[in-house]
């Protein structure tokens, strides 16, 4: 074993909480003098953590050392890349659609469009399910699937949910629904949908077709030092990235050109 | 045989009325009252009719897993243990003196009722308020990041209110006589209140404690906050400074986040062992209740 | 043992046995308790006094694992019969307990709850009944002015003839008052025997008292009772002055025990 | 006037002193644990004193800086919550708590009496026994398998009877607020009904009452202090019960003029954002301000229910 | 007013004057209570009898809003001196209520309440002492086989002499028994005056009863309050027999109120 001591506070993102904690068990298995404690609530709470000083890592689901709609950058934070996050649209499983152009996305989430007959479905009106402000897959999905536009914000159809879980249940029990989230949280009891006509697959992520995806950051306070720098390197390192990150249904950060 | 009252006197002559609002309100009641047992019945069934059966020692002290399917829900189960005891260590002293306090001590003037109010509606704090109050206490002004006492001692801090108006309340409904009966031996104030209020408030005292240690248990909010979303990641830990995941926070985290294929099922398993468990500390707190009543034969 | 001779029976209590649990507590007891009348209980504590009262307006129903044998009857009708109405029975046999127990309400409502119960709800009617039941209570005159103050307030005797009132006011024919002087002051109590001498003119009267010199003074007819089985009774003169049975006479004149 | 005093009575006389007699040690020693006791107490109930007001300085402190950059009328009377595009009108939150607290006490009050009554007046000993415990094992389901079980069951039901395309909303989360705080109300309900002395049971079945009228104009007028504690009590569980809500709510900032349409209270719109925003923003403060409104709420209804008990009391 | 020639003084009051809150409760009250004798208050209800009782163990300090001026001194000491030990002086001056208040709990541990209390934890001596007290009181023989059953089990009447049990348990000097009786039957009454009786050689009893009988057979001296104040005290045969004031006279024939 090595003589690697220490103490690290991970905070942010509960997306990245699966990958962190199982790179953190792993890590404590060769390093047993290193505790780690992780904690989630959302990925604005890691970089915030970190400056702080109440957390080492900040998990973030951007890149936060850079302005992104809605936040400002965090001055003097190292952003590293961990994992590839692919997101996906989601529908019901009875909904009749199975494409959409990012306009249609655009129109759907903005309110705009309120009965999935406008885009090829049956008569039906279409229930809206958004995750909250401050989400990381959020960020994204608004970044990368709509280019930016912006969300509604109220509705007769239109809720709001607080965690990835939620958002399966929530699309998976509610007739006519759409919502997003992680490749990794789709299920066969609902339906991931092509966007611009590619589906999201992790094939497509890795070969550029498919767009929807970010990366997952640890943003530290300067150059990380000690247990930190060693458990991020272990956490980019080939054995985890191929091993288990690959398990977990994420993509290598190395797999992307 | 009298002249006065006429044969079968009492045989209602206003047949409709009270006997009619009566039996429906009898059958009003039983409706209801079974309709509770169905309904909780049916709900514990629903609880545990998925969990209980694929239950298995090795999930109970196994280790979580993130990838592969068959993760137990050890230590977060030991942490669960480990932090209530804390936090009922904690705050059943504190709610009970501070209790006491208002119910024999407190003068009767407007600051202590309006004290009673404050403490009443410190009850409704939202929970996740309580967290904050223990990131700043426990991260931020000790610095001991997220810790098994750090979550514990917020805990303590939520249930407090409860413990301590519910504890007066029991007090306060021990009938004088019992108190100056004591008194008139040559009791001192502690000596009555050890000896006869609370051995008589100890109904109302333990139903008080069961909510508030079944509603710890079941607590997710506060934890995540200041106790974390891990575990040390080995089986007894007893140590206060580890990072301390009860078994809510691990529900909440496996039906909220949770990437394994097995998440449903450790979702129901560990919501069936928490409800089970939560069974047994109700009855684990009544049995000095039934000894009680048992002594009075 | 014989019955005295005396006026009409309205209560006939017929080999009466009555057991909680185990105990045996009434030994087969037989006796005819005459219309218009006073008749005291007497006895030592223990004996069964308040436990055969209570038989008679059926209160020893809600005491669970009790068990009666035998036959009651009040005017003819059996009281433990399938076909009585247990509240007309209880409105028909008044009861004043030891304890005085008002009801936590104003003084006018104490005495209203009972024919309120039996459905008068007209102001005038329910005024007037109060007025008649405090006057035939003689405590009118003490709280005309204060009929909506708290019955709590009273003194203990007054709250005794409060509670007088409230049984009064329901119109029975039969009132059971278990000790009802024992926590009163000697005026008071006084006070409470002339109501008991008037009312007899027009009610049927059961009392159950430890003062011999009570009964003495107030009853026709005396019952002695010691361990759950009546010893002796007969009109009260002839019981005071010519004992038949020698535990009695041991009993009256103090000496036993 | 006195006579000379018997050697006994002398005795007596000087024992009653505390510095004297032969038990002296052990009284000085109870009478010190009773001091130190009494002390314990005082600080106990201090240090619950330094917590809430702890917690009000916290949420106050961050909660009020919101007036700088957000005037009052638009905090509590606005209707529009865009925080990103500045406008932080919290109406709609304080709008949905009441009615939410006020539907859910609606639903519970009614039928928790009748529960309480069920276990205190009618039930037999044995089911009454093992009724207690169970009730109280509610309590502790956590609030995320009442929230999980109101979005996979409840909503779908509701759903299904009413014909709405969404059935989130204040119907829903009054119903799962209800199920949460039945066992707290009905339970010390029950304690309180069980304490009101026999006499007056005995009084009213004397005069002929049955157990309708019985219960109903003595039993729980008796009791109506304890019913309104346990009211108090419920009612403020079910005004910060946070999880659950959020998950059957909708938590769309819009007024509930429907019960089953998506809305929001303070305390789902506290939790859905206090994570996700920064610390040094408008917003942030917002949510403290509302997490601090909450409590002046809470207050103010408890004050409310108090102050109509005592009316009730005078008549 | 002039005190009664009789044998030491043990209680000494002078000038007692009591508030409750505004209403003056006892007026001006003088009297020395002789040791080791049996001194009885009478008068009607509300004159001020249970308060003065009250005063002289201490037990009013418990009503709020009372307040006292002048002097109790018992054997000398001034009981409302700073150095006075409250729980010394109620454990040598007993009391035994009106209503009977057993605690719920058993028997047996309802008598050695007291003793433990002030110390006793040998079982030995507990048992000893239980039996001798509820010998004293008369209840031995009725409740030696069940001293594991709730107090509360019992009859009013045994519920009583248990509290004098209880009280004699902790051997106090004095015993104040207000209205100790009224809830007794003439057998329990009388074996409690007996016992009274008997225990004046040893004991100083202070008595209020409603019972002029009771406090003509039993007493010593006899005191008459009447609105808060002492209206004649002497011995009792000569305030029976020969009563110096108008209103003594009108009380104790009956012809008050
Ligand atoms: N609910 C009960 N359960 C069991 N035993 C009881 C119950 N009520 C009374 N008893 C017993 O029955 C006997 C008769 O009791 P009861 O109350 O009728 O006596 P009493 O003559 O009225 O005495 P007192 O003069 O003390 O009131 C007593 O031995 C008593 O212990
Ligand atoms: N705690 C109290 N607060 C205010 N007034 C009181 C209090 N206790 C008693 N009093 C009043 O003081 C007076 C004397 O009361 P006390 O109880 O001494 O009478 P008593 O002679 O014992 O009467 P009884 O024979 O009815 O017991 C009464 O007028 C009563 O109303
Ligand atoms: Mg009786
Ligand atoms: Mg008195
Ligand atoms: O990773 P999230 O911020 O979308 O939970």
């Amino acid at each position: 074993a090595s003589k690697l001591s220490g103490k690290i506070v991970i905070n942010g993102s509960s997306a990245l909480l699966p990958l962190t904690l199982q790179a953190a068990k792993e890590f404590k298995k060769a390093n047993p003098k290193v505790k780690i404690s992780a904690s989630a609530a959302g990925s604005i709470t890691g970089p915030q953590s970190v400056r702080k000083g109440i957390a080492d890592i900040g998990a973030v689901d951007w890149d936060a050392s850079q302005d992104v709609p809605g936040f400002k950058k965090f001055e003097g934070q190292v952003a590293h890349k961990v994992a590839v996050i692919p997101f996906a649209a989601v529908v019901n499983k009875g909904v009749g659609v199975d494409n959409l152009t990012t306009k249609q996305l655009q129109d759907i989430f903005s309110g705009k469009v309120k009965n999935w007959k406008e885009v090829g479905g049956s008569d039906a009106s279409i229930v809206v399910v958004n995750r909250a402000f401050g989400s990381g897959t959020r960020v994204n999905f608004q970044m990368k699937a709509l280019d930016g536009a912006d969300f509604m914000s109220k509705g007769d159809n239109y809720k709001e949910v607080k965690s990835s879980g939620d958002m399966k249940t929530a699309v998976e029990t509610t007739p006519n629904a759409i919502g997003y989230m992680d490749l990794v949280y789709v299920t066969s009891k609902m339906k991931a949908l092509k966007i611009n006509d590619v589906a999201p697959t992790e094939a497509n992520v890795i070969n550029g077709k498919y767009k929807v995806w970010g990366y997952g950051y640890y943003m530290t306070k300067g150059q990380p030092t000690g247990a930190t720098k060693a458990f991020i390197e272990y956490i980019q390192s080939k054995t985890f990235q191929n091993g288990s990150l690959k398990k977990l249904k994420f993509i290598p950060i190395s797999a992307m050109k | 045989m009298s002249a006065g009252i006429q044969k079968s006197p009492f045989v209602s002559s206003r047949k409709s009325g009270n006997r009619l609002k009566n039996n429906l309100f009898t059958g009003l009641v039983w409706t209801v009252g079974i309709c509770t047992i169905i309904f909780i019945v049916g709900l514990l069934f629903l609880i545990l009719e998925k969990g209980m059966p694929k239950l298995s020692l090795d999930f109970l002290l196994g280790l979580p897993d993130e990838i592969m399917e068959g993760g137990g829900i050890g230590p977060a189960l030991f942490n669960s243990f480990y932090v209530l005891i804390i936090s009922l260590v904690i705050s059943i002293p504190l709610g009970m003196a501070a209790g006491i306090y208002l119910a024999e001590f407190a003068p009767d003037n407007k600051f202590i009722g309006f004290l009673r109010v404050c403490v009443e509606g410190l009850a409704s704090v939202p929970s996740i308020i309580f967290g904050l109050f223990g990131i700043v206490l426990f991260v931020e002004a000790f610095d001991i990041g997220l810790t098994i006492i750090g979550g514990a001692v917020s805990l303590a801090f939520l249930n407090l209110p409860v413990l301590t108006r519910v504890t007066e309340e029991a007090i306060r409904a021990v009938p004088q006589e019992m108190k100056h009966a004591s008194f008139a031996l040559g009791g001192t104030h502690l000596q009555t209140i050890r000896r006869v209020l609370i051995p008589v408030a100890l109904n109302g005292i333990i139903t008080g404690i069961c909510l508030v240690a079944g509603r710890a248990f079941g607590e997710s909010a506060v934890i995540i906050l200041t106790a974390g979303v891990t575990t040390s990641g080995v089986m007894w830990d007893f140590n206060l400074l580890s990072p301390g995941e009860t078994l809510a926070v691990h529900l909440w985290y496996v039906q909220s986040e949770a990437i394994v294929p097995d998440a449903v099922e450790i979702a129901e398993k560990s919501a069936a062992v928490l409800v089970f468990i939560v069974l047994l500390i109700n009855l684990l707190f009544r049995i000095p209740l039934w000894l009680n009543a048992r002594k009075m034969r | 043992m014989q019955a005295p001779a005396h006026t009409q029976a309205l209560i006939e209590i017929d080999k009466l046995n009555l057991y909680y649990g185990t105990f045996h507590a009434l030994k087969n007891v037989s006796m005819e308790i005459p219309e218009k009348a006073i008749t005291a209980f007497i006895g030592p504590s223990g004996c069964g006094k308040s436990t055969l009262l209570r038989t008679l307006n059926r209160m020893n129903d809600m005491i669970a694992g009790t068990r009666i044998e035998g036959k009651i009857a009040i005017g003819g009708a059996d009281i433990y019969s399938k076909e009585v109405d247990v509240e007309t029975l209880r409105k028909k046999v008044g009861m004043v307990f030891q304890q005085p127990n008002p009801f936590p309400k104003s003084i006018y409502d104490n005495v209203a709850y009972g024919p309120r119960l039996h459905g008068i709800t007209s102001r005038k009617q329910l005024d007037e009944i109060v007025e008649t039941s405090l006057r035939s209570a003689a405590l009118w005159e003490e709280v005309k002015d204060y009929l909506k103050r708290s019955a709590l307030s009273l003194s203990g005797g007054q709250q005794q003839r409060l509670c007088i009132a409230r049984a009064l006011a329901v119109e029975p024919d039969v009132l059971l008052m278990d000790e009802a002087t024992s926590a009163l002051d000697p005026i008071s109590t006084l006070k409470i025997e002339e109501l008991a001498q008037e009312l007899k003119d027009r009610y049927t009267i059961v009392m159950v008292t430890h003062n011999m010199h009570q009964a003495a003074r107030v009853s026709n007819q005396t019952v002695f009772f010691l361990n759950g089985e009546v010893v002796e009774y007969a009109e009260t003169e002839k019981l005071f002055s010519t004992p038949r049975d020698q535990r009695t006479e041991d009993y009256i004149s103090g000496r036993f025990g | 006037m006195s006579a000379p005093a018997s050697a006994a009575a002398t005795e007596l006389g000087t024992s009653l002193k505390t510095s004297s007699g032969k038990t002296f040690g052990r009284r000085a020693r109870l009478a010190f644990y009773n001091r130190t006791f009494k002390a314990i107490c005082v600080v106990c109930a201090v240090f619950v004193c330094i917590i809430l007001f702890s917690i009000l300085f916290l949420m106050g402190r961050t909660g009020i800086l919101t007036f700088e950059y957000v005037s009052p009328m638009e905090f509590f009377f606005s209707t529009e919550w865009v925080p990103e595009n500045e406008q932080y009108g919290a109406f709609v939150f304080i709008f949905g708590t009441f009615a939410l607290t006020a539907l859910t006490m609606l639903i519970a009050m009614p039928i928790s009496i009748l529960i309480a009554v069920f276990l205190a007046e009618v039930t037999p000993p044995w089911l009454r026994a093992m009724l207690r415990p169970v009730l109280d094992l509610l309590v502790g389901i956590p609030s995320v398998v009442y929230g999980f079980l109101g979005m996979t069951l409840l909503i779908p039901l509701l759903r299904d009877v009413t014909g709405t395309t969404m059935g989130d909303g204040l119907l829903a989360a009054a119903i799962v607020l209800t199920i949460m705080v039945l066992p707290t109300i009905s339970r010390i309900s029950d304690d309180a009904i069980t304490a009101v002395p026999k006499k007056y049971r005995d009084a009213s079945y004397a005069l002929g009452g049955t157990r309708f009228q019985t219960t109903f104009k003595v039993v729980l007028p008796a009791a109506r202090s304890g019913i309104m504690y346990a009211g108090i009590l419920g009612m403020a569980r079910a005004i910060g019960e946070t999880m659950a809500v959020v998950m059957v709510i909708g938590n769309t900032p819009q007024l509930a003029n429907s019960l089953l349409k998506p809305t929001s209270v303070l305390t789902s719109n506290i939790v859905m954002q206090i994570a996700n925003v920064p610390f040094d923003s408008t917003w942030n403060y917002a949510l403290y301000l509302m997490g601090f409104l909450l409590l002046v709420i809470s207050l103010l209804m408890i004050v409310l229910i108090r102050f109509m008990q005592r009316k009730g009391v005078q008549r």
